[in-house]
């Protein structure tokens, strides 16, 4: 059974009860230079482990760039 | 002044109780190359440079690359909030970047218009409020309106930033005077001119008003050549603030002449 | 560009065939004391100082200190005719001081109104022209009109010396579109503002602006602190001259994001 | 018998003949460092012997100054 | 064009519903006697005047005789808030106002600063919003911020009245630009030029710009004839509204003959 | 003042023993139509219009439609000098206008420059010298520089027209400094400013300065609606003059309130 | 038996259940031209007569003055 | 027999002898309205009739227009 999440602004289906930690082992990055955000609330890192991403969750993944 | 005054003066900018020696500070965007970059920053002599966070694309490497080029300069890091409309999203994403940059160092930028880009200066103060709670040192872009200011150094702020003039149109200092009062209301907070800087006679100007310091990124990344023009603006940044110290003559509406006038040849015939 | 360019130019300036590193002409006049005027020229870093002659003080020991002090810097001078109202004057003040300071080169006054101590272009071109005649390189502080210009190369000019604004008023560049259009036109002859600089900032403008090298008395001399003056704008002549080449960015009227727009963060969420 | 002349603006009375060079040792000047100009018309120093002064002459005997 | 275009444009002014002629707004205090206000009231032209409300004074009357004055004129009255730091301050001399002075117009005035007496951007949007609900007519005193005006908007306002300058100050405008801004992004709502305005040109300048009208006060009052001024004021708004409707020549950087060149005299000779 | 002064000044200009009452001059070039043209001229109020002389062309009639055209108004001719690079073209030309449009006033063009078609400073005094031996009455198209200004005086001239900014390029006022020199030194020649205004306000700010009249014709004649900005003109300089007699306000820097302050409501709750 | 108020910003005793009306009748004032605000609350004048003042309150009465 | 004039900046042949009046007479212009100069130099109309054209003569013949 799926769930279905926003992912920086693209939908995508995810298995009901991934956390974070198992999304971003299933996209290839580097999770160290990962920031997430759930529907605009930031999650630390050190509860990617733990946090379980719902239906309908808008995520934001970013890393670094440049900027001014 | 005698003559065992100093040659130079021993001047340096605190900023959050960080202590930095160059009054410029420089943006990473729009180099034609990495490579550029990275000279225009050593050029540029530049303590403090501004980076961001984006979603990742496809063909980047989570900002690896951009990461390491970064770590080979000694400078500190100030990641900015561009982009954000809402003190919610500022606070979220100052969040991102303390985690990933280690810093609790915030350029907040809260924009309110997405032509002219500039704050929205309810949603900063708001944004300031509440990241100064979360144990943020904010940085804030903010405008020249001196009640805004205030209420920035209310929320918690010890630096300000307010504009020249819209980012990226480098027409400079389009409000000298509002700029003055600023400075000569809020002595004590250092002042930061950010944005719409063009060319470096702009940020001597910014300095000799008695600004602390300029922050630009365009005019330097998009000149033809950027690592020339990061040297002038050290420069012209070195100009301003040497000249606010040595305390600059005032303008005068009568010519008066710099050669003696006693002993002038040939006076009788006039 | 690329990686390959210089970190710095290679940017020499020739006057009169002779080549000079600084853009900074400085004037000897109006100092606290004799020290400071010296600790100024060496912080300026300039090649070319101005002098004068004058009447002999009962006091005076006929210029020897003077002269001895100005025989310590490595530095060109350049006499000028500072007082002179004709061209009779002018011309007999510039022999008496090739002879003085051995040097050819004059920087040719001919004051035309005692109050705003303008040129007067009449007699100016008059003087120049006979000045060349009598083997002279004139360095002719002229207006900024293109006609007066053309004239003064026409009688034998190889350098022009146009005013920011009158002599010691620190006004600044009053005409920036006349100084414009003497650089579009004249593009092979060096131009230096000579007179009404105030403040760092309207050197740098002057060079952005093209201008070849910049020469000032008064804003160093009665500066608070006459030596960080003269090195603040030594700085800001550096920033100008190094932005003329480094191709200063276009002024835009609408803002342009620095940081990257692609991939901003919330973006849904309006 | 003497003439009169105006020297740097003063007036002053000098012996019939006196040459430039017997003017500027009368003063208490470094000749070295004095150029002279006659009636507003310069005087090169190796004329200064042989140039005779005139009654009304109107000289200006100039020195080093810092200039602008 | 074509010559059956009338010599006059049709163009009244819509405020809150009201036509209005003349486009320019005038202050009542600071005038040398009531009677010079009077006579610069009727050269004016206006046909709303400004006007507050203060505590009574031991020796006045309770404003008998200035309210008989100004009930001579048939001018519509604009009371303002002068004075007032908050938007309690301001709701409460609002009503106070609308009681004395039976209108629902109110010039929102409430002051963050009380060197600068600029607006408090935050104070002025929460009175706007609920005099608005009040039932009032807001003309908010604002800033040049397009956020703060779109603010107001929001609230409720229908009329905009950002500043040139300083209350007082006489310096005209001091950021064009915004200004420029501001109108080219609120095409739709009229844009009163509020405070700082001293000179007619600075008037027609904002005229041009297609500001809808000009309010000021001290630049009339203080003159060393007001009547005289009132009527060159009066003037120079009519020129700057005319011409803004005439369509301005575009400002060029080369010149160009207005006389004929073809056939010009004596050609041959070039 | 008191209220027995007039509401309107009693105030005209004498241009060498006429008086005319309006102080706007304005050209009769580029018009969309000789319709147009006539219209603008009577919108203006003028009482002065340049025009020129060409050689004859093929398909026109020797003038005779415009000839006629402006015989229906009843105003002076001032005829120009456009074109003329030389004094000896001038003289010719001046006196061929003399013949055809009977009048002994010429405006003394003599054009050094064809880019910036600036005047040449030398060639001018030498026409206006022996055309004023020839029995005419010069107004010469000037540069700001107060020496040239002062040599067309000793050669006859008994008024004078400096420059704006170059013809047709619409910039206003390139250096008001130049120009407050000038009526400051001359107080008792009539100064025109002739070329170079754009718009209304330009206008606006030279008679502020205490200039007497101003010649224009290309921002009439190429504005959208010629007739409009003919009116539009016509109050600027109006609005000008009255603010020049009435005395304007000294800028402040400070900011003063208009308001009494006396009697401030609430004043105890801060 | 009086209560203190503030009244345009001077100390003032007044007799207690003194309306606005009261009060205004015991000043010179031309009450049509004078609005009230206590404790910066407006008070419209159709509330004169019944709003009674109380102790300590602050009251600004105010008239019409020229404006800019 | 001809001689070789330049009229308003276009070479043209005229019979020797001919005044400026006969010059003026031969164009199809409005003579009360054209003012002459010859080499730039200004020739009055009632010089016209006596005055002779000379062979190279540089002659302007202008009328009036619209001017700044």
């Amino acid at each position: 059974m799926t769930i279905t999440i926003s992912l920086n602004g693209e939908s995508r289906n995810v298995a009901h009860g991934t956390s974070i930690t198992d999304l971003l082992s299933q996209l290839d990055v580097d999770s160290s230079l990962v920031a997430i955000a759930i529907n605009q609330v930031f999650v630390p890192r050190d509860q990617h482990a733990q946090h379980i991403i719902q239906d309908n969750d808008t995520i934001d993944a970013l890393s670094p760039v440049q900027g001014g | 002044m005698t003559s065992s005054h100093p040659s130079t003066p021993d001047d340096a900018l605190q900023l959050y109780g960080e202590t930095v020696s160059s009054r410029f500070l420089l943006g990473t965007a729009l180099y034609p190359s990495p490579e550029v970059m990275q000279q225009a920053i050593t050029a540029s002599g530049t303590n403090i440079i501004t980076v961001s966070l984006r979603r990742q694309q496809p063909e980047s490497d989570s900002g690896r690359n951009f990461w390491n080029l970064i770590q080979q300069h000694n400078v500190k890091l100030l990641p900015n909030t561009a982009g954000c409309h809402t003190a919610k999203e500022a606070i979220a994403l100052a969040q991102m970047s303390r985690e990933l940059f280690s810093t609790d160092w915030i350029k907040l930028e809260v924009i309110g218009d997405d032509y002219n880009l500039q704050p929205d200066v309810y949603e900063l103060v708001t944004a300031a409020t509440e990241l100064t709670q979360l144990g943020f040192k904010v940085f804030p872009y903010c405008t020249d309106d001196l009640v805004v200011c205030q209420r920035l150094l209310d929320a918690g702020c010890e630096v300000l930033m307010p504009w020249g003039s819209p980012i990226g149109t480098g027409q400079g200092l389009l409000n000298p005077t509002a700029l003055v009062t600023l400075r000569a209301r809020l002595t004590d907070v250092p002042l930061i001119v950010d944005a719409g800087i063009g060319r470096p006679s702009h940020a001597t100007h910014a300095m000799e008003l008695g600004y602390d310091a300029v922050l630009l990124n365009t005019a330097v990344a998009e000149a033809h050549n950027p690592i020339w023009m990061a040297k002038a603006f050290a420069h012209s940044i070195e100009a301003g603030r040497l000249a606010y110290l040595a305390g600059t003559v005032i303008e005068r509406t009568q010519a008066k002449p710099s050669t003696p006038v006693l002993g002038t040849p040939f006076w009788h015939s006039h």
